[in-house]
């Protein structure tokens, strides 16, 4: 595989990603493509990107989600390569194939990857393989109720079946003992089948309040990977992070070292290429097991930038030329520091309903240590159609505290009027004791708000 | 620049319902800016502020009702798809409408090749091709007006 | 562009209900932004306004010309300086005016202290002092409005 | 001298430095009183902080100038300590005095040093004294045009008077060869008395090309100094900076060491506090010679604070309190990556005309590595009466390839409308050849405006 240059790359997403990826082409003297929908004609990718081209009407399904639509998109503008974002059409291995079947370099894993990915319960099998650490749980797919009543009562409850197809929560139900177990099994086989078109469910031990953790790779296509460290992502409402960091607090160095290197075999063996997240559970008595991996460039990759100083975007791209990663990577791997992520979201701090509608007036804080990753600007309009983030505040400190309190001082100077933001949610939780001494878990913003 | 007129200049900014209004006259200038919009009438009707950059960026053209005529007789057949568009079933013969033809609904206008896949647009109204608005071979977008019918 | 004017400018921005209005007559320029101009939305969630900030700061007061009453027969006597405000020379002392007293040019008001000096404030015009806006012994900023002065 | 903790600090300044120091004081958790002309009634310094004080029509000599206005307002809010930022009464030691002697704390160096830095031709003689490579040029002040031709012979033409309290080119005259000595000693040592009430003159060596090179230091209370390493300064307009970086292309690592070496110790000895800039020459074999030491924060600091990670503005203010130096730095002093900051003028970019007025269009860049330092907003307006100063950006990369890359990316995604700035001209200068390859010197903006 020699290393290419693409001259034209388009952007199949919207929002502050689609700016983000904009940026680090304009870094790399690539020529952008922004596609849009009826509803984002005067977003910033629009503004920023070399050419856009209107893809159809609000609605994802008929622009953002429309595969026909982008690649046809990007054969008019004759790029080279499509950068995919996250979400819509990120992890889709059919999206992938097209893409490379049109003659068009998907910048992410291969879709034999994605796929292996994308099958939670063969990623699960896969790593285990491996020697990474995964939770007790069914050996593969369970065949039937009976099955999985032998392996929960192998393991000791409580349980959790989940979807192989499955995220977001759907086809999964947690059984607190043996009663239960067959009806809560076909309640979850039913509700895969409907969202996934697979009906297939496996099972592991459930942790009842772990902290999440996930760790950062990069893979180059010569079978080099490097583990960028991890993020502590436990602040989280529904499943949605509100707020991340890194390092963790949680791990310790040796978790650190052990879990890279075992992950870097791993993922080398898988033939994983470009960026993508390792997402791990971590237990009351500090154990990391593996949960999945997320074969796509995360929301809260900023916080790895800053601390390893390291340009994920950038480096996806050049991973996507056939460069190798250690042509991209500026020197040995050292963390430096600490940064902290807050996602502020077009919604009621309150009930947390949606907030759209226009930005009347608009201060991004600025100064040392702050990052700020947005597509809004002053009189800007959120649209109803898509999810409500409207800015990534990030921090940087030489340590936590100092990241905790430069964020404080952000978002004291972060002015959003007009709509609603979650701002005052982020300064409940930066404010929090338990926060600030890091003694938290999944289960924090619910405490937080009772 | 009396009070009177000034009035006058925020009713107009009421019905036009714009949010802010800005008027110079010779050294006298107003500038109004109103308080309660819905969200609906924000994306159809606001002009681009900052993103007045939209509209500068040349190679950003705006698609849909932002492109209807004024003149009422008049249809714009827009793309319903992204692709390249050709005005024949192919390079050698003749294209399927001419400006000044008579078509009626399902008539073939236009081919938009999309993916390798050649789709067929057909004219929705009866009326006169008054223009064809796009060139053979030429890239369009979603929502790009193709022709412009005259009913008759 | 009289006070009255003004005041009429402002009466229309209330009873319009827009969110900022600004007038320029040749050289005379005014700009109004309502205070209670926010929707629903912004009332419980939004910090003030960003621009117009200053004025929702409480610490903050506006001096000089800003500050100058309607009525055209009164006057506002400033502070010149930064300084704390004494109504009388010393704290067993009268003070120096009372409402409702007539003064004349050069009749001392009170004194501000600044850097440990005593700085007599002198009335400028003719009048009655109609009140008296700050308290004994409050610090006050550069062109901070103390006395209204009524021309008789 | 113990530890305190100010309450409460006056920050006699406005525009992006008293931003800045506002920043710095919300961090650590200190309030702040904003000071402002009527001019500067809706400047973000005044929204920003927790109390605000008007001191004075637009004119600085009546306002940011008035010392009486700003103590007596220091005062009756009943502050601490007082930031001068930068320019204005920065250097000012009799206002420090007046601070001191009011037991108000003055954020940086004492009285007597800022005297000793202010006469040029006394700190270019303690300086020497202490080892520090100056110029060939007379030991001290010039008794006669004599005792000058006699100096000037001696180190060869051509040399360079200036005045002893001088600063901004006044009283400077370059002196080609002794014919034009004595008529040119005159002018200078009236032009001297008239700006600075004070005829002194002395002389030195004059380089044509030299580069602007700087150290930035750090000092606390019990003699400990930190040099955090050099910034290259040489982009310059009429000795107004337009673009630094750090580090300096030209610096090579022995030399840094060298130079830090013995600045730390003539630091140590001069009694300084607080931070501070010692500004050096470059000739063409690369040989670094002292000019001046700058007594405040320089407006070029963010350069610093990228590639140490270290917050010099909150450095000054907790050695301000007695902090000692290694319990206020985060660890062993390390460089990493490089830093471009470009300064955002309201000015006409061919005309270098000032361009005041409203700010009817404001979009600030973002993303990784990019920092902003601004007071200015949507709708804000630049007032006709201070420096031309809209913001600083900041880019930090892992080297200087990227940084420079992602300033033009930066300039092209930020967005001033309804003035005029100097960011066509920074676009100019990034884009040059001679720029990239760092071939340049304080000549290269007349060269390239040719």
């Amino acid at each position: 595989m020699p290393s290419v240059r693409f001259n034209k790359v388009l952007i199949a997403n919207r929002g502050e990603i689609a700016v983000r990826v904009i940026a680090a082409c304009k870094e790399l003297g690539i020529q952008t493509v922004a596609v849009y929908s009826e509803a984002d004609r005067y977003s910033s990718h629009v503004r920023f990107a070399d050419q856009a081209i209107c893809i159809g009407p609000a609605k994802s399904a008929r622009s953002y989600l429309d595969q026909a639509s982008i690649v046809s998109a990007a054969e008019i503008t004759n790029v080279d390569a499509i950068h995919p974002g996250y979400g819509f059409l990120s992890e889709n291995a059919g999206f992938a194939e097209v893409c490379e079947s049109s003659g068009i370099k998907f910048i992410g894993p291969s879709p034999r990857v994605i796929r292996l990915m994308g099958v939670k319960e063969r990623a699960r099998a896969f790593m285990r393989e491996m020697g990474v650490p995964v939770l007790p749980g069914s050996e593969g797919v369970l065949n039937s109720p009976e099955e999985a009543l032998e392996t929960a009562e192998s393991i000791g409850y409580p349980v959790i079946l989940k979807a192989s197809a499955g995220g977001g929560g759907r086809g999964m139900r947690i059984v607190n003992g043996p009663g239960e177990l067959a009806g809560l099994f076909a309640q979850a086989q039913q509700e895969a089948g409907a969202a996934f078109s697979s009906p297939d469910l496996y099972l592991e031990k459930y942790l009842a309040a772990p902290r999440h953790i996930e760790f950062q790779l990069l893979a180059d296509e010569y079978g080099d990977v490097e583990i960028l460290g991890e993020r502590e992502c436990s602040i989280q409402r529904r499943h949605q992070k509100l707020l991340e960091e890194s390092p963790s607090l949680a791990v310790t160095d040796e978790q650190r070292r052990e879990i890279s290197a075992v992950l870097r075999k791993a993922i080398a063996a898988s033939g994983y290429t470009s960026a993508g997240t390792v997402e791990f559970l971590m237990d009351e008595t500090g154990k990391l097991t593996f949960m999945e991996v997320n074969a796509r460039v995360q929301v809260e990759h900023p916080v790895t930038e800053f601390v390893t100083g390291i340009d994920i975007v950038k480096s996806q791209i050049r991973i996507a030329q056939g460069e190798r990663l250690r042509d991209i990577l500026p020197g040995p791997l050292e963390l430096r520091g600490h940064a902290i992520e807050c996602r502020i979201n077009a919604e009621n701090p309150d009930t947390f309903q949606p907030s759209p509608g226009r930005i009347t007036g608009f201060h991004l804080p600025g100064g040392i240590g702050v990052r700020v990753d947005t597509w809004a600007y002053t009189d800007c309009v959120i649209p109803p159609y898509y999810d409500s983030l409207v800015a990534k505040l990030i921090t940087y400190g030489s340590d936590r505290q100092e990241a905790i309190r430069r964020m404080q001082r952000a978002l004291s100077m972060f002015i959003v009027e007009g709509i609603y933001t979650s701002i005052p949610l982020h300064q409940r939780i930066l404010a929090d004791p338990d926060f600030q001494a890091g003694r938290f878990d999944t289960g924090f913003i619910q405490r937080l708000l009772k | 620049m009396t009070v009177d007129e000034i009035r006058e200049l925020i009713q107009l900014a009421r019905e036009t319902g714009v949010a802010e209004l800005e008027v110079q006259r010779g050294d006298n200038r107003a500038r109004i800016r109103l308080a309660g919009f819905t969200t609906h009438q924000e994306i159809a009707a606001s002009p681009p502020p900052f993103p007045a950059a939209a509209a500068a960026t040349p190679s950003v053209s705006e698609p849909s009702q932002e492109t209807q005529p004024a003149d009422p007789n008049l249809t714009l057949v827009k793309s319903p798809i992204v692709g390249t568009f050709y005005e024949g079933p192919s390079p050698d013969a003749p294209p399927f409408v001419r400006i000044g033809e008579r078509v009626q609904p399902g008539k073939v206008l236009c081919i938009i090749e999309s993916m390798k896949l050649m789709n067929e647009i057909e004219a929705e109204t009866s009326g006169v091709i008054e223009s064809k608005l796009v060139i053979n071979g030429q890239p369009v977008e979603y929502g790009e007006a193709l022709f412009a019918v005259r009913k008759v």
